[in-house]
């Protein structure tokens, strides 16, 4: 069995200092938004897991589909591993929005399309595993769950599309100039820095762990593996 | 089902023999294109399989341990569907002849879920032989089967092998299978331990050699 | 696929009418799925009412949303009882064992469940509209029917293949269905209101195009996916 | 009959949870029912809310009804899958063939049901309360979801068993079932709704004996013609 | 089914013939009061059927064309399960001692719905001798089994048969049935149409009685 190669564990080491600079930077470097108070700071986090985690379920759908062009099993390792750290992310999104909400909005939660949505695609992932779980045959299983990462991938983002159908409260960054959006803000510099940095280091975590995964993944089928010839 | 080489040729008939568990039912699965094989290949009349499997498809005509019929549908409507997917021409004609073929013909307009066991087995058999294959894959064909019946399935598989067609069989019923085998393999624990054909095998008895193979 | 390449179109279409002939043909003799697909829309249909105690004026503006939750419900029961089917009796070997294009199988099942859909939608339509009191004789909603239908049947019919090849098939239809069929219900509830409240076509443009991008989209991957879904 | 008479209470006790134990052993190995009826009813929550976009003061009023729902919903799939178990490899011939009372095997199928029935509710309610911001830790109501399910399995369980046996069995259980029990439910809804608003209990002490009386009488049925469903 | 009286004796062992579609399930079932009959009176080891099945039901064991087993637990807790049923004493024993004879000792821990077609059929046959029944109900026992199967389960019915248990057996397999059935009984289209005792039947064939029987 080999051991973990010296750049994941640099990788890892550097994952540690990235996620404390991140945190420094948004709980004390970041000045404090003058409306929303403390609270605010979560912003960098918040987006950091969003964006990493949609993006790693889009990833995932590439990785499916680079399985069921491939069939080779190793990149429904990857697949797995995507989507589970993504759903992880993803779930860290909605319990800090809520923490966000709670004083924003009053509520830990609202029924906002872009909660309900977001929930629905948390949901899709769930329903993913649940259909992995389901089927003992693993190249069956494999090829069941590159299809539904990529019918998940489709769906995805049209739910996040289809939210511009209906007001929102959930303020949208990018070309919104709706009105009925409450309590968007404008970024000081600083502040600019800090989200910045919250994205990058993300990034790199998701990357890290994806690697640790995808290693534990091989792990485990090599260990499936000499089950299966100790029985026979 | 590990390392696995298997290779039949045309016009050969095969008798898949092992115990309970020996992957008898996955690897005719394999030989069908119903699964894959881990590793190993297998090729069956000419063709590599799984790749070339499609192609081997129309010629295919398989038995298994479910009967692959429709319950609400009747003895005839299940024959004219299949007839229909296989491209079967005359199809009126052949249902007729086969539902006479395997003594269901008095049935022909009951639903299939109303059948005795053996009754479906019988049709199973029917469907199978339907657009005339040229290779036929049976999973413990005499099944549920009564002595007409046996004696009907024994007629079709000789007349298929006179005909040189391809047959692969499992069964553990040695006596059917040493009359009309040409060849007899054993499977064990996921792998072929021992093949021998009917005139490799001359005099000896096919149980003894049977039991010498599980033996090794 | 030789064999695939070599399948005449003509093949092609009779190898899927023979499939829906064949689902017709049973249904048509029993008439089970039908019935029970009927009931237990009305049954959503009371439940709903009574759970919700709607008044009249709620209702009006419910009307596309209970309709679509009430299609999506009856139609997951057709679905998976109409795959079930071919499972019970190893019938889906059997014809993963033709020689057909495997595509043919999944438009021919597509098409026998959306005849099923549509005739129970064309029973449901009335029905509600006595018993509420509104009107819906309206051609444009009867489009947005047929076009959301046709989306959900096109993604719903994928996914319960793959569903019953699962251990746990009897319920696990809704849970891969419901989550990434949500935009197709959004789409046509949007779409259902504007035709409903008389909007003009430059509303309802939105919502009817992503129903259409939506069934585009899933009928096509699906058709390219389908073959990984049955077969080995 | 006569072996019924001799078989005593401890025998009757023994084969009922030798019947619970073996659904639990088989659901605590695979947590797929379980998971499967979570993932639904939150699914049923999302769905209501987005097809109906409920505004904030109506949802307060109908969150009785709304948690009702959801529960039927996740029960009848429970209760389908539950029972499909025993008719899958001719179980329920197995059942029948064991020289215990009949009623063991209801009461045993009831024990099992109401387990995963109530772990389920009592995850659903956490969250729902999250969801919906709304205070549901209330003893009376955490009563009322006891008894509301008590009736709701007792005559499901029944009604179940004979829905397996038809051949429409993957459709035929809500059918059954709903029309039925809609007496509990309207009980539990308004049972839930007094303990839910705080009024006094001289105003919730209808719906609540109503329940009782249901339950008892559906228990006293269900145990006097279950013989009758499941025998020859 | 038609009008139909049957009884059996303690102690016999009945081999039930018929060709597909005779009715012979549909009759196990009756005695295993599953099902009951339209008419005709059937009494077995001197009960009453169906008024006093439950009295009888605790000294059944019965293999039907299902295995009966629950695919979610495993070996072992399949044959617990329906031990507390029965009020089996002294339950672990007790599966050792079966599994071993049904040759299933080393995967008592793997979950059944693993299992081959045959090894569910040598579990179900584990199941239906648990408790130690003094009559015994076998639709086609020998489904699926291999050759060491087939001899264990020859064992057990001449075991059986050996402490004057009552056996009802049907089979399409004339030589095992031939080999172990005290009295041979024909049943063609629902009704009992022949029936002789081994004596009775002496040197003639059982083939050619059967055959017979059937002409008629
Ligand atoms: C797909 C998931 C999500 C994404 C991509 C996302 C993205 C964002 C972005 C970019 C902002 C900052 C916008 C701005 O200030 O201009 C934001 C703010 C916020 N988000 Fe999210 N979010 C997601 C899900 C959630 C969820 C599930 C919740 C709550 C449960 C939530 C609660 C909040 C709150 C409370 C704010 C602050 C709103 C304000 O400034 O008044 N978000 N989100
Ligand atoms: N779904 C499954 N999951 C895990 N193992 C399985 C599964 N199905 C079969 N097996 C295992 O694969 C092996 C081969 O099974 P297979 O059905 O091919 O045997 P077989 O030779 O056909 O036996 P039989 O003569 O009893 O029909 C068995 O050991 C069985 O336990
Ligand atoms: N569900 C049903 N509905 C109507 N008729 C049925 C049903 N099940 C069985 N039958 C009919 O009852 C008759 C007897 O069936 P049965 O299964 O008892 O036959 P069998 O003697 O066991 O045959 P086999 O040897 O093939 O198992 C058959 O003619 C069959 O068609
Ligand atoms: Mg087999
Ligand atoms: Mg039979």
């Amino acid at each position: 069995m080999q051991s973990k190669p010296l750049t994941l564990k640099i990788l890892d080491i550097a994952c540690v200092l990235i996620l404390a600079i991140a945190t420094y930077l948004a709980l004390i470097y970041a000045p404090e938004e003058a409306v929303m108070g403390q609270v605010q700071r979560v912003f960098y986090f918040h987006i950091g897991t969003a964006w990493t985690g949609l993006l790693g379920f889009l990833f995932a759908a590439g990785l499916g589909i680079t399985y069921l062009v491939k069939q080779d099993l190793k990149w429904d390792i990857a697949e797995v591993a995507a989507v589970e750290i993504s759903a992880v992310f993803f779930f860290i999104t909605i319990v800090l929005g809520s923490i966000w909400a709670r004083p924003i909005w009053n509520t830990w939660w609202t029924w906002d399309p872009r909660l309900t949505t977001a929930a629905i695609t948390e949901l899709i992932y769930v329903a993913y595993f649940m259909l992995r779980e389901g089927i003992e045959d693993p190249d069956r299983r494999a090829r069941f769950g590159a299809v539904y990462t990529l019918i998940g991938g489709l769906s995805a983002p049209i739910t996040f599309l289809s939210i511009r159908l209906f007001r929102t409260i959930h303020p949208v960054v990018i070309g919104s100039g709706d009105p009925n959006a409450q309590g968007t803000f404008a970024m000081t510099p600083h502040m600019e820095v800090a989200f910045f940095f919250g994205l990058f280091a993300f990034t790199v975590i998701f990357i890290d762990l994806f690697w640790n995964r995808i290693r534990m993944g091989q792990l485990a089928a090599k260990v499936e593996q000499m089950k299966l010839n100790l029985m026979h | 089902m590990r390392g696995l080489d298997f290779e039949v040729q045309p016009s050969e008939f095969v008798a898949l023999l092992g115990p309970n568990g020996a992957g008898k039912t996955t690897f005719l699965r394999i030989l069908a294109s119903l699964s894959r094989p881990s590793l190993g290949e297998v090729s069956v009349a000419g063709y590599r399989l799984p790749d070339q499997a499609a192609a081997v498809r129309a010629r295919l005509g398989v038995v298994s341990h479910l009967p692959l019929l429709y319950g609400d549908l009747t003895a005839e409507e299940n024959l004219r569907f299949f007839g229909r997917m296989y491209g079967v021409s005359n199809i009126e004609a052949r249902i007729t002849e086969v539902l006479e073929m395997v003594g269901l013909a008095s049935r022909r307009r009951d639903l299939v879920r109303t059948f005795s066991r053996g009754m479906q087995q019988r049709l199973a058999i029917g469907r199978a032989v339907f657009h005339d294959p040229d290779v036929m894959l049976f999973d413990e064909p005499y099944t549920g089967l009564d002595q007409d019946a046996s004696v009907m399935l024994d007629d079709v598989l000789r007349s298929v092998a006179a005909k040189g067609r391809t047959v692969v069989m499992t069964s553990h019923d040695l006596i059917h299978s040493g009359d009309l085998a040409t060849r007899f393999d054993v499977l064990s624990r996921g792998v072929i331990t021992a093949s021998a054909t009917r005139k490799q095998l001359g005099k000896t008895n096919l149980l003894s050699f049977y039991k010498k193979a599980l033996a090794d | 696929m030789a064999a695939d390449q070599q399948t005449s179109r003509a093949s092609f279409l009779k190898a899927m009418f023979a499939i829906t002939w064949k689902d017709l043909t049973a249904e048509f003799r029993s008439r089970e799925l039908f019935s029970a697909m009927l009931v237990f829309s009305l049954l959503v249909i009371l439940i709903f009412n009574f759970a919700l105690e709607l008044d009249i004026t709620t209702r009006q503006t419910v009307t596309a949303g209970v309709l679509w939750v009430t299609f999506a419900f009856a139609g997951t029961l057709g679905l998976n009882r109409s795959m079930a089917v071919e499972k019970d009796r190893g019938c889906l070997d059997g014809l993963l064992l033709a020689p057909v294009d495997r595509s043919a199988i999944y438009f021919g099942k597509v098409v026998s469940n959306l005849v099923f859909m549509l005739i129970v939608e064309a029973i449901v339509l009335p029905v509600y509209s006595f018993l509420y009191d509104v009107n819906l004789f309206n051609l444009g909603l009867f489009l947005v029917i047929l076009l959301g239908s046709i989306g959900y049947i096109a993604v719903g019919t994928l996914l319960a293949s793959m569903a019953i090849q699962a251990r746990t098939r009897d319920v696990l239809l809704p849970i891969l269905l419901f989550p990434v069929a949500v935009p197709v219900l959004i789409a046509a509830v949007k779409a259902s209101e504007g035709f409903l409240a008389g909007n003009d076509f430059g509303t309802i443009y939105a919502p009817l195009s992503l129903l259409i991008g939506y069934d585009v989209i899933f009928i096509a991957v699906a058709y390219m996916v389908f073959d990984y879904v049955v077969e080995e």
